[in-house]
C-alpha cells in the first residue's frame, strides 16, 4: 500500500492511516438520532466520531447501564465514569439487556470481531476446532450475542486479513446470517443482522439473496486485489462498487483530538 | 456451578433481626468464603472488589468456582494464583487491553491447575443472577439462538411460552454461597449506598446465600445522591471498610480508573514467574489492602 | 386483554430518531387513544394520571380495554362514564375508604354497561408488565398456588422449570396499545423525570405501543433528584404539560395527596345521579385539566 | 359488652375501645427487627404503634416500593409520600415483589381480611357463590395472595363476627392453611402461613395437628360465648386459654396520638 500513510498524529494534513479511514467510515454510517449499542475499541471510536461530527443527536448505549452517554474524551472502558456522568438514564445491568436490548429498542448494534466469516457470524470465543482445547482462548461473548440477535441491524467494524476474514468461524459467538438467506427468520432472530461491515480495505453488505457479504466499497488507494488477498473467502464484488470519500479534514481532526485527549 | 435446589426453602440463611455486622476484610473474607464454595465478586467496571480478591489469595482459598459476568483482572489473579476450580462467566478479557494471561494459561495450559469453564453471554448472566436474586429456579430470555454455546454449556436450554407456544432459552438460577461487592459507603448500621454504575451488584448480593460488601468508608449518615441504590443492612451478612478496595477500577465520587495499572497487569500477568513475584510481592508483601 | 403475538417484531412502533413530541393534553389522548384500545393508566397510589383520565372521558372513548395493578378513582371514573368494555386488574378499592361503587356497579349490575374482569394478583400484574417490557411472551413467578384465581382467569398456566422440574406460574406479557403515566417534569426535548415511589409506570410505557406522559412541568433542564427514574425522550410517545394532573393523588415535590377528596368520592361515586352530575360539571364543566 | 367501652378519644383513661384491644395485640406480636409486610388499614397502624412502643427496628415494608418506611403519621394509603421520604430505600413495584417477597425476605406479613375461615384462609374478592355475578364485589387479590404464599408466617388482624369468621370462605384469595395439615406443603408454598390470628374479642393460634384456628386468648372483659357468638364454625377453644393484658397507658397513649394525627 502507498496511501493511507502513517502520519504523525497531531498534523492536519491529507494523509491519514487506514485505520482512521475504518473509523471514520464507521462513524459516518451512523445517522443522527440512531440508538446505537456501543462496543468497547473501534465501534465506540467511531461511535464517538460520529456523535461530535454529522451525529449530534446519536443515543449511545453501553452495556455497562448507559443510556445517551456524551463523553467529552474516549472512554476506556465500556464502563468510565464518565459515561455514567454525561448519560440521560443510568440503569442496571439486567436491565439494559432486558428492557432496552431485548425488545427491539435498538437500532444499531455496532460490534468488533475477533473472526468473521462470509455470511457475517462473528467468533469472539476461541480460535481453533476444539473448544474444550483452544488453540488461542479469546475473552467470550459478553453482549454480543444478544446485540446481535435484537438490535434492529448490526454493523461490524473489524481490521480485515486472511486471520479474520474466513470462510467459516471456528466457533458463531454472535450470529450474522447463519449460512445464508432465511436462517435468522428460521431461528426466531428479530433484528436485520449485519447490514454493513467495514474494515480498513473497504465496505462490504450482504447480497440481498444469498446474504453473503460483498465487496461493495473500497477505500481510497485499495484495490480489489489487496481486499482479496485479504479475504479467506472467494470475494465477490458488487456491480456498482464505488469508492469511499477520503476523510475531510474535520473528521481527522475530531478522530485525532479525541485518540490524543484519551491517550 | 449450577444451584437449583427446590428443597431450598428461602434464598438466604438470614434470621429474624439479623442486620449486617461491621468486620474486618479478614475478618469477613475469613468467615464467609470456605474451599470449595461458589464465590461471586460482581462490580461492571466500576466497584470491583479487587481487596477482596487479594484478601482470598491470602487466605490460601481452594477449589472455588469463581462466578463473574466479566473475570477481568480480579480474576486473573485469583486463578493464577491456584483459587479457582471453575469459572462461570460470560466476557474475559483485559478491558481495553487485551487478554487474560492468567486465565488463558489456566485454560490452554491448565497452569496453575486445570480451569473447567462454563461460559454464557452477557444476558443469560444477568438474567441468572435475576432469578437467583428472585427465588425462582431459573430465568427465561431471546437468547443463545443460533450460536454455539448451548453445545457447550449445559445450563442453557429451551423452554416453551405456555400462552404462544414460541421458544425461548431458560437459564438456571445463580444462588452463590458468597457474594462479594465494593460500594462507596456504609453507615454504622450496616446500610449500603452505591451510586455510579450499579451493574449487577443488587442481585449478585440477593442471590447468594451469605454477602460482604466493602466499602471505601463507613459513615454516621448516608446523605442521598442522586442515581443511588441502596441496599438495606439486613439484606447483607458483613460490611468492611476497604479504603481504595476498587483499585485499580474506580469508585465514582472517590477516585478514578487507573488505566496505567490495566496496561501494566498485561505484563505482570503476561509470564508466570512474574505473576508469582506479583503475588509474593503485593499479596503477601507489606502494602496490600483495606488502608 | 391478552395479547403475545409471535408476529410482533418489536414491542414499539416507534421509528430510527424518534423522540417524544410536546403536545397538548387533548392532543396528545386524542392522537392516541382509539375506541377499541388496550389502555393503561399506570402510577401506584403516587402520581396517578387524573387528569388524562378525565380527557379519555371527555373524548367520549368507548369499548376500552382498562389495565390498571389498583384501579382506584381514576377508573371508577372511567368505568361510571361507559369508557370500558373489560377492566384487567389486581385490586379495585378507594384506598384508605372503601369500596369503587361505580366498578361495583358496572359487575353486579352492569351498569352503565356490563363490564368484563381480568383478575390477577399484584405480583401477576407486576410480572406481566415487566415481560412486556422485557420483549417476552410470558413472566414467571411463584404465584396464585391453591387460591380460587386460576380457575376465573384463564391468563395463569403453570409451567415446569427445565432443570429441576418444579412448577410455577406463568403469565402473559402485557403490552397495552397506549400507556399513560403522569411525573413531575420533561425537559423541552421529552425526557422525562420521576421520583419518589416510581411504581410500575417504566414497565407500563415500555410494554406499551404508543405512551402519553403528562407532566407537572415542562422545564428547559432536568436538575438531578435523588432516587429519580429517566425515560429518555425516544422511549416516549407525547409528553403533554398537565400541572396538578394527579390530583387527587399526590406529585412529590409538587402536592400532597388529597385525603379528603377520596373521601369525597365516596359520595359522589355512590349514586348514578351524583355521578353524572359529576361528569357534567367537572370533566365537561369549566375547570379541568391541563390548563 | 360492657368492657371495653367507648372512649372520648383524647382522654388518656384505663377504658379503651375493643379495637383499640385488637390494635394493640396486634402490634405486641411483632417483635423488634422483624421486617414486616404491612397491608393498609388495621395492619398499618399495628405495625406503627409497634415501631413506636417496644419496637423501634421494626422494618416495614409497603407493596408501593419502601423498605423500612419510619413513618411520624399513620399513612392513609400503602403509597403515602412519607413512607418513601422515610424509607431506607425505595423501589419499583416489580422489585417488590420479585426481589423482596418472593424469595421469603420478609419475616411476616401483616394481612386484614374480609372473610376468614376455619383454616385461615383468605377472602377479599367476592362474597356469594357465583364469582361472575357476587352478591357482593370486594377489591380483590392486591399483594395478598403472594405475601400470604412467600412470607415465612402470616399475622391477620380482623374485626370478628359470623359475617367474617365463615366455616368456609366463599373465594379463596390468599391460602391460609388450605383444607388442613400438608395442604401448604402440597401446593408448594414455602412460608409457615397464618400463625397468628388476631381480633376485636380475642386471638386465634392454628391447631399444630389440624391447622384449624383455635381461640387462645381473650381480651379482657370478653368470655368465651361471646366468641362462639362470633365464629362461624364450632370454635375449638384452647388448653390453655390465657388473658390478654389491657393496653398500658403508653400504648393507648401511642395509637391515640397516631390516630389524632392522621385523622
Amino acid at each position: 500500500m502507498t496511501t493511507p500513510q502513517q502520519q504523525p498524529r497531531a498534523e492536519w494534513t491529507p494523509g491519514y492511516t487506514s485505520d482512521e479511514m475504518m473509523s471514520i467510515a464507521a462513524a459516518r454510517a451512523l445517522s443522527d438520532g440512531t440508538r446505537c449499542f456501543v462496543g468497547i475499541g473501534l465501534p465506540s471510536t467511531a461511535a464517538n466520531v460520529a456523535r461530535r461530527t454529522h451525529a449530534p443527536d446519536l443515543v449511545l448505549i453501553y452495556e455497562s447501564g448507559t443510556l445517551g452517554s456524551k463523553p467529552d474524551v474516549l472512554p476506556s472502558s465500556i464502563g468510565d465514569g464518565i459515561l455514567a456522568e454525561t448519560a440521560d438514564a443510568v440503569i442496571g445491568v439486567p436491565e439494559v439487556f432486558n428492557y432496552w436490548l431485548q425488545p427491539g429498542r435498538i437500532d444499531v448494534g455496532f460490534l468488533g470481531a475477533a473472526q468473521l466469516d462470509r455470511f457475517g457470524n462473528i467468533n469472539t470465543t476461541v480460535i481453533g476446532d476444539d473448544y474444550a482445547d483452544p488453540a488461542v482462548r479469546l475473552p467470550g461473548a459478553g453482549g454480543a450475542p444478544e446485540i446481535a440477535a435484537s438490535c434492529r441491524e448490526v454493523f461490524v467494524v473489524v481490521r480485515q486479513s486472511r486471520r479474520s476474514f474466513v470462510e467459516q468461524v471456528d466457533f458463531v459467538t454472535s450470529v450474522g446470517h447463519g449460512r445464508g438467506r432465511g436462517d435468522r427468520e428460521r431461528l426466531g432472530l428479530r433484528g436485520a443482522g449485519p447490514t454493513l461491515v467495514i474494515t480498513d480495505l473497504g465496505i462490504f453488505r450482504p447480497d440481498p439473496d444469498t446474504r453473503e457479504l460483498v465487496l461493495s466499497q473500497l477505500h481510497p488507494g485499495v484495490d480489489v486485489e489487496q481486499v482479496r488477498e485479504a479475504t479467506g473467502w472467494e470475494l465477490t464484488v458488487a456491480d456498482d462498487l464505488s469508492t469511499t470519500d477520503a476523510p475531510t479534514a474535520a473528521e481527522l481532526s475530531t478522530l485525532r483530538t479525541l485518540k490524543e485527549a484519551s491517550s | 456451578m449450577f444451584i437449583c435446589r427446590t428443597c431450598v426453602r428461602y434464598a438466604n440463611d438470614v434470621k429474624v433481626a439479623q442486620v449486617a455486622e461491621i468486620v474486618s476484610l479478614a475478618d469477613g473474607v475469613g468467615r464467609l468464603v470456605r474451599d470449595g464454595d461458589t464465590v461471586a465478586l460482581e462490580g461492571f467496571t466500576h466497584l470491583i472488589p479487587h481487596a477482596a480478591g487479594r484478601e482470598i489469595i491470602r487466605q490460601g482459598r481452594r477449589d472455588l468456582t469463581l462466578v463473574r459476568m466479566t473475570p477481568d483482572i480480579v480474576y486473573d489473579q485469583l486463578i493464577g494464583a491456584g483459587c479457582a476450580r471453575k469459572l462461570v462467566f460470560s466476557w474475559g478479557g483485559n478491558p481495553g487491553v487485551g487478554s487474560l494471561h492468567r486465565f488463558r494459561d489456566a485454560v490452554q495450559n491448565g497452569w496453575p491447575a486445570p480451569l473447567e469453564i462454563e461460559e454464557h453471554s452477557h444476558a443469560g448472566m444477568a438474567n441468572r443472577y435475576v432469578a437467583g436474586a428472585s427465588g425462582l429456579p431459573f430465568g427465561v430470555l431471546r437468547g443463545y439462538s443460533g450460536t454455539d454455546l448451548p453445545e457447550h454449556t449445559d445450563t442453557i436450554k429451551q423452554i416453551t411460552c405456555p400462552f404462544t407456544g414460541e421458544q425461548l432459552a431458560a437459564v438456571p438460577a445463580l444462588n452463590p454461597d458468597v457474594s462479594i461487592i465494593h460500594a462507596q459507603r456504609a453507615d454504622r448500621r450496616g446500610n449500603v449506598q452505591i451510586w455510579g454504575l450499579v451493574g449487577v451488584q443488587k442481585e449478585a448480593v440477593l442471590a447468594a446465600r451469605r454477602s460482604l460488601v466493602t466499602v471505601e468508608e463507613v459513615v454516621d449518615d448516608l446523605e442521598p445522591v442522586p442515581g443511588q441504590m441502596m441496599l438495606p443492612s439486613w439484606a447483607v451478612t458483613y460490611v468492611a471498610e476497604a479504603p481504595h478496595g476498587a483499585h485499580p477500577s474506580y469508585a465514582q465520587g472517590y477516585y478514578d480508573r487507573d488505566n496505567d495499572y490495566y496496561k501494566e497487569w498485561d505484563s505482570i500477568g503476561r509470564k508466570r514467574d512474574s505473576f508469582e513475584a506479583w503475588v509474593r510481592d503485593t499479596v503477601f508483601g507489606g502494602e496490600v489492602s483495606g488502608k
